[in-house]
């Protein structure tokens, strides 16, 4: 007889956005368990970064729009999802303030093949930097903050898909 | 009543998170909204002249011709930075 | 006072061939702990498919040549990170009888940026499954055994670099 | 003496895993090994006349035209299908 939980509905697609840290091996097992028919799985992460070109950070702070960033979010997945066919998508991006070498965004996607794999993940990657609604501010040693500029490189990432 | 949302850089610009707007009987559109807001300051309207702004209708992006109508939620915020 | 485990040399490369099943969180914090110039950071697992063309799989056997496979992997992990700049690169590749849903083979590495990330994974990937001495026979339900033949397209794949 | 190892579908093919071969004076290559093995029956000389045979001389992939000295260790297998 089945349990609780192995009943619970498992999504295809996860998505979450919070202050709190995650840990890829929970996710990545959660993302496997959603991926029966996969042969690759491919997890990226992102991480702060302790200096910028002007020199050493403390961290940073994440601004969202709340009502609009899931949103954003899952229409990424799901244009990744029927681009490449993928079976599971998992993305969790974290929000508020952040030290050197915090994890900040979790992208996690499976499919049949590793090129699928790959460049799911990648795509979700650039449409995230460019299109959904988050805003990065840099923490200086001295305590100063300052709102980060959008990369050209960022968007010509996003124009080749 | 339109709510109007300002985010990040925009927002310390304009020195306001949110704000309620009431449309006049002529503006249905984004353009016309912006003009609206810009002329409530100096603030406004400079924050709300930067070319890279951006716009999103009920959470979704839009561009200056995208409908308005009372009731609708309104952001403006900067090129996006996450991940 | 530094513990015995914290005075241990981490290396940039690290790689197993192994029998025993791998566990991602482990590798990746390990990976993560070796990356403090990093912002990106790239988990590819390999799973044992549970189907091919002819049908139902119940499991695969990976052989290799054991003098030559780590050095082989060796270099194609030292060639990664040469050209993308990578800071550090994981590679565990498991050997003998797999089940279905088993994880095979985990690439991850780290870099300043997602691109160098993304490609030097997938460079690895493509090196990997041209040049490493692996081969799979695939083992069908009815207990037959078959060898796996090489794929065209994955020669095609590491051509594109 | 050069140890000889055979892998996967090619060492089925032969029916041995491992084999030592004195190597004749006049053989200093990869060519002329692959000729010695062939003349140990028809099971090697179908095996090592596969056109997608790949060859190792002391675990580095190797051509017909590298040199083989005594002592050497040379593998010959399929092409390879990890990952």
């Amino acid at each position: 007889m089945p349990t609780e939980t192995e009943k619970a509905p498992s999504s295809a697609i996860q998505i979450r956005v919070e202050p709190r840290d995650f840990e890829l091996g929970v996710e990545y097992e959660s993302l496997r368990r959603r991926s029966s028919a996969s042969g690759a799985i491919v997890a990226f992460t992102g991480l702060v970064r302790d200096f910028n070109a002007a020199g050493s950070l403390a961290g940073i702070i994440l601004e969202h729009y709340p009502a609009m960033t899931i949103k954003s979010l899952y229409a990424i997945a799901e244009q990744a999802m029927a681009k490449w066919q993928l079976e599971a998508v998992t993305i969790v991006h974290r929000v508020g303030r952040l030290e050197s070498h915090d994890q900040i965004v979790l992208v996690g996607v499976s499919a049949r093949h590793r090129d699928a794999a790959f460049d799911g993940a990648r795509f979700i990657m650039d449409y995230l930097k460019t299109e959904a609604p988050f805003w990065k501010k840099e923490v200086s040693e001295a305590g100063g903050e300052e709102w980060v500029d959008a990369k050209d490189s960022d968007q010509r990432a996003r124009d080749r898909w | 009543m339109i709510k109007v949302l300002f985010f990040a850089r925009i927002r310390d610009q304009v020195g306001c998170a949110e704000l309620d707007v009431e449309l006049p009987d002529m503006v249905d559109n984004i353009d016309g909204l912006t003009g609206v807001i810009k002329a409530q300051g100096a603030a406004f309207e400079e924050a709300l002249s930067d070319p890279n702004l951006l716009i999103a209708v009920n959470q979704e992006m839009a561009g200056g011709q995208t409908t308005v109508e009372d009731g609708d939620e309104i952001a403006y915020f900067p090129p996006v930075t996450g991940g």
